[in-house]
């Protein structure tokens, strides 16, 4: 058994958000899913306040060993998540991480509240690679910003802040700072870096949404290089993320500082890579120097 | 065309499977192909032998066609809601590579099936059919012109109902006509999958309701039900 | 011919900056490269004032569909540069554009100005992605910054100036922007972005410099936003760069906005790689919709 | 062993060319391999042929190893100094994979070869030589022990000069052993390569007069320069 910010996990490795639906997978793949979950815990697509419909297809693009997508957050809005998903996912054999984004801090805050009074949910993740309206940035991009976002969301729940740090910024590992210095339990990265895509007919951008992210293998030494960042910088535990594939990668993302690993792109070639990758985890002990 | 063997699961006409080389999937034109590639049921044998007829259309379609007997094949699936049942009466509508979803569907519940191609080579799948008209653009086989032309004619005998499987243009045009003269029709539909299984979100399509997923709500919708 | 800020082109493609060493290059393939050089202008590797050795070795990773270098812009100085290989490069066939680094405005003040004096120099590029010693940021990073170096080493020359914008920020549009009302005659992306390789024995980070930059075509569609979104933001020639293997790369690039492509890691696996994609993009001819 | 023609040019002893093969180059083990790699020549022939030596280590050589007769090779070179000319009083020490530019050394200059491989499979390469003793780890063939065994005991008879390729362990005790005996010695190292040809600055060395570029002013340095 393994501990993070006191919740018990049978293994170092958890699922990105909005790289596995548990409720989708237990339809396609029987009700066994619940029992042998491939995860050590299970993290939701973000949800927001309202319901979104996400962009409009084409979504997806696949690019040098990655993926581009430009997916647009679709989701019911918290009340839908609250009165249906929540009573569905709470079957599940692991804990529950629910990755919320808001656009303002009072969206934010009243995502945390809502999911505050839920028992369900064991940790919140708070997804803030979501555009400022005013600046046109990211709103986890700005260092004070996020201290200040986290400082005022604090306050209002007992149950862990995982903070999902934007790639999209001049300097990761001091939005990480202002995160911890904020209140945040920890960090997850990376998140997908900003890519885009021309239509093989010459028509412009392929992706309905105009840009989109890029995941998988080609961003992989970006996020390894932004934990090792990030690890050497805080004191909270880091959930590491980018381009896993296999043991041998998870390792070298908990080598460069990282206490859980994340599987997003990988989940979708191999459904219980969470699994697999855990168990060749396993058999690896390098310890190195930092 | 390529085969391989499923003793777990028994899939249903219209369903799918992703599939990859498990060897240098990857590498080829722009580094690519990286995700594994959606392939619908051709046929099935008692055995538990899969067929799948694949077009070369892209870096996917290539390395699985370079593949050779014997060679790792690595298989997802099966997936999607496939065809609902039909009957003698209901009419099968194919295009080009859609074809291959039909022949499994004939093979099960029977129905004359209408296919085009662009000529006589692409055309060699109709044979699998044990009752097929063919169509194709050159006049090579069969009519000369749309497998819509085809379909008009039969549409005169009333049929019960239609399924159809083939490019964008076709499916549009068997909707509209399935509209017209008031006979339900299931479309199979194609869109970019990541996974196959519901977790991306990648390839949905826009419904009366919504966008809903292919890979999951489909890849057969009815007619009626797409925006 | 192409005109490109004034200076005539036989074509669109160029090398990316430290990437083809023509002098290495002679040595090499012989004097015949001086006749048919395969790039439209030969891009010098950054030059600092003083000389630099450079980072020790390892200096390279080959990462997912992509390359990580650490090499640390070893030179000999401008001095040395100026004295050594001003004339030996004056013999290629195509206009000599020069980059160079300085840590201080002062010190990209005094190269420009010496750069200036020398007619065989047809245009500067300033590599901006030096860390500020005083934020620990890219130089480049931050619009304002780079508004101001612009406006003071502008008036030091009337060779075209480009801005080699740097890729770690949280904003590459905003960072043109600041160039160009700066003065920049252009801007040229992307850079290499932040990236790490661990060592396979479990000793730690591999590159003798700690961290390394990722390029290839791991980064194209990266590139391919950030060169997007810039060329919508500016009014002035974009040089487009990052991950280009082929003719229909470079055209993608010019699609989204770039005026002239330069290529860099491929030039390794074939160093006539600027003129067999120059060719293969005379054969093209999207013209998109932006 | 693989090898192909190069009509242009006439590689000398210590040379080496960057390799890759035309289709799935990439897609192996991590995505890659993605850069050529370096191969030195193990010997030439007078139509042009060229014969190389490949060790599986990784993605790049294995994927050069699957290479069958008749699939395109891409090539480029030949790169770097090679080694000066030498005589038959000189001392060719060789370890592992390293042995393949002492061939074509050995061909054209002569020379006694002491050779170190792990174990009789490895050692294989050693029959191509005219004129060499062999040691291996195990002692499976030749002397139980290290080549530097053969190496000091050559030593005795004043060699004119010494030439050594192989692991790094190996070149540095043959670094040692001719400064002790004041006997000149040229090592050939290896170093990771992006390109090959002095464009990158990614395989440099330290030398008494700081970092060189291996592809460039090596492969083959003096050991008294190495720093
Ligand atoms: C449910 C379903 C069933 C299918 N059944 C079959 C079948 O039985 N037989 C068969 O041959 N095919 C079938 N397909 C189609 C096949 O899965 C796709 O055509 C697949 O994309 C082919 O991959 P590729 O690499 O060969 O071609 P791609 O390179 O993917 O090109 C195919 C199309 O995808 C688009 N495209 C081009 N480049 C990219 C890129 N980099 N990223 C994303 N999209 C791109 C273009 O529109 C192009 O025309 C099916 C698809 C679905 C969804
Ligand atoms: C001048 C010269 C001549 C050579 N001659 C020969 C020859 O004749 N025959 C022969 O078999 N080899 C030769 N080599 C060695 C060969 O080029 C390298 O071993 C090459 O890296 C093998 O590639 P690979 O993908 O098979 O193995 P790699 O995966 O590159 O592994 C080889 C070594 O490189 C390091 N490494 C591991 N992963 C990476 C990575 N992702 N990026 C960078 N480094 C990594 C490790 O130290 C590993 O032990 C020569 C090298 C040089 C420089
Ligand atoms: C299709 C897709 C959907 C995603 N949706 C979300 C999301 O809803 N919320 C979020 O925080 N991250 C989302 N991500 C980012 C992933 O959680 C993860 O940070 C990123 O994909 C890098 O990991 P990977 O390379 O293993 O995929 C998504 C990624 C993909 C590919
Ligand atoms: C080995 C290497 C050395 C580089 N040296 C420099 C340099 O000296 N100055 C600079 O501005 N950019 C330098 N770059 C960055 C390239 O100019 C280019 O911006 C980047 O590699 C992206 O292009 P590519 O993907 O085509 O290589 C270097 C890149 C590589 C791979
Ligand atoms: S392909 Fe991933 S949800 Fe349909
Ligand atoms: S390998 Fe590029 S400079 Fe030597």
């Amino acid at each position: 058994m393994i501990e993070f910010c006191g919740i018990e996990l049978r293994h170092r490795v958890i699922n990105a958000s909005g790289c596995f639906d548990a409720l989708a997978a237990a339809r396609v793949f029987g009700e066994a899913l619940f029992e042998e979950f491939p995860f050590a815990a299970y993290v939701s697509k973000t949800i927001t306040l309202h319901a979104r419909e996400g962009n409009p297809p084409p979504r997806l693009w696949e690019s040098e060993a990655g993926l581009i997508n430009s997916i647009g957050l679709p989701n019911r809005g918290l009340g839908a998540y609250l009165e249906n998903d929540i009573p569905a996912l709470a079957r599940l054999p692991v804990p529950l991480f629910t990755n919320v984004m808001g656009s303002t801090a009072e969206e934010v805050g009243e995502l945390v509240e809502s999911l505050e009074e839920r028992p369900e949910v064991a940790a919140i993740e708070l997804n803030v690679s979501c555009p400022n309206v005013a600046t046109g940035l990211d709103i986890g991009a700005d260092p004070r910003g996020l201290e200040a976002l986290l400082a005022r969301v604090r306050a209002l729940t007992a149950k862990p802040l995982i903070v999902k740090l934007t790639p999209n910024t001049a300097d990761v590992a001091a939005c990480a700072a202002g995160a911890e210095a904020g209140g945040a339990d920890a960090v997850s990265l990376i998140n997908t870096l900003r890519a885009a895509a021309l239509a093989p007919d010459g028509s412009g951008l392929w992706l309905g949404g105009g840009s989109g992210g890029l995941s998988g293998p080609a961003i992989r030494t970006i996020a390894l290089a932004q934990v090792w960042r990030v690890a050497a910088r805080v004191a909270i535990p880091v959930i590491g993320m980018g381009g896993v594939c296999c043991g041998r990668d998870a390792r070298e993302l908990i080598d460069a500082g990282a206490a859980l690993v994340a599987i997003g792109t990988e989940s979708f070639r191999d459904p219980l890579a969470g699994a697999r990758i855990a168990r060749e985890l396993e058999g690896s002990f390098t310890q190195i120097a930092r | 065309m390529l085969s391989t063997i499923d003793r777990l699961a028994r899939p249903r006409p219209g369903q799918f499977y992703m599939l990859a080389t498990a060897e240098r999937w990857g590498g080829g034109e722009g580094e690519r192909p990286f995700l594994a590639r959606a392939v619908s049921v051709m046929r099935t044998h008692e055995d538990g032998v899969i067929e799948f007829l694949l077009e070369d259309v892209g870096p996917g379609t290539k390395r699985l066609c370079e593949l050779e007997a014997g060679q790792e094949l690595t298989i997802l699936g099966p997936f999607g809601n496939g065809f609902s049942a039909s009957g003698s009466e209901t009419l099968l509508v194919g295009g080009g590579i859609g074809i291959a979803p039909l022949l499994e569907l004939q093979d099960t519940w029977g129905g004359l099936a209408l296919l085009g191609f662009r000529d006589a080579e692409h055309a060699e799948g109709a044979r699998l059919f044990t009752d097929a008209v063919v169509a194709t653009d050159d006049g090579s086989v069969g009519h000369r012109g749309l497998v819509t032309d085809l379909l008009d004619r039969e549409l005169e005998r009333a049929p019960t109902s239609i399924r159809a499987c083939g490019p964008p243009a076709l499916l549009h045009a068997v909707k509209d006509r399935a509209r017209r003269h008031g006979v339900p029709a299931e479309l199979a539909l194609e869109a970019p999958m990541a996974c196959g299984f519901g977790a991306c979100y990648g390839c949905v399509v826009a419904t009366v309701d919504g966008y809903k997923r292919v890979c999951l709500d489909g890849p057969v919708f009815e007619a009626a039900v797409l925006a």
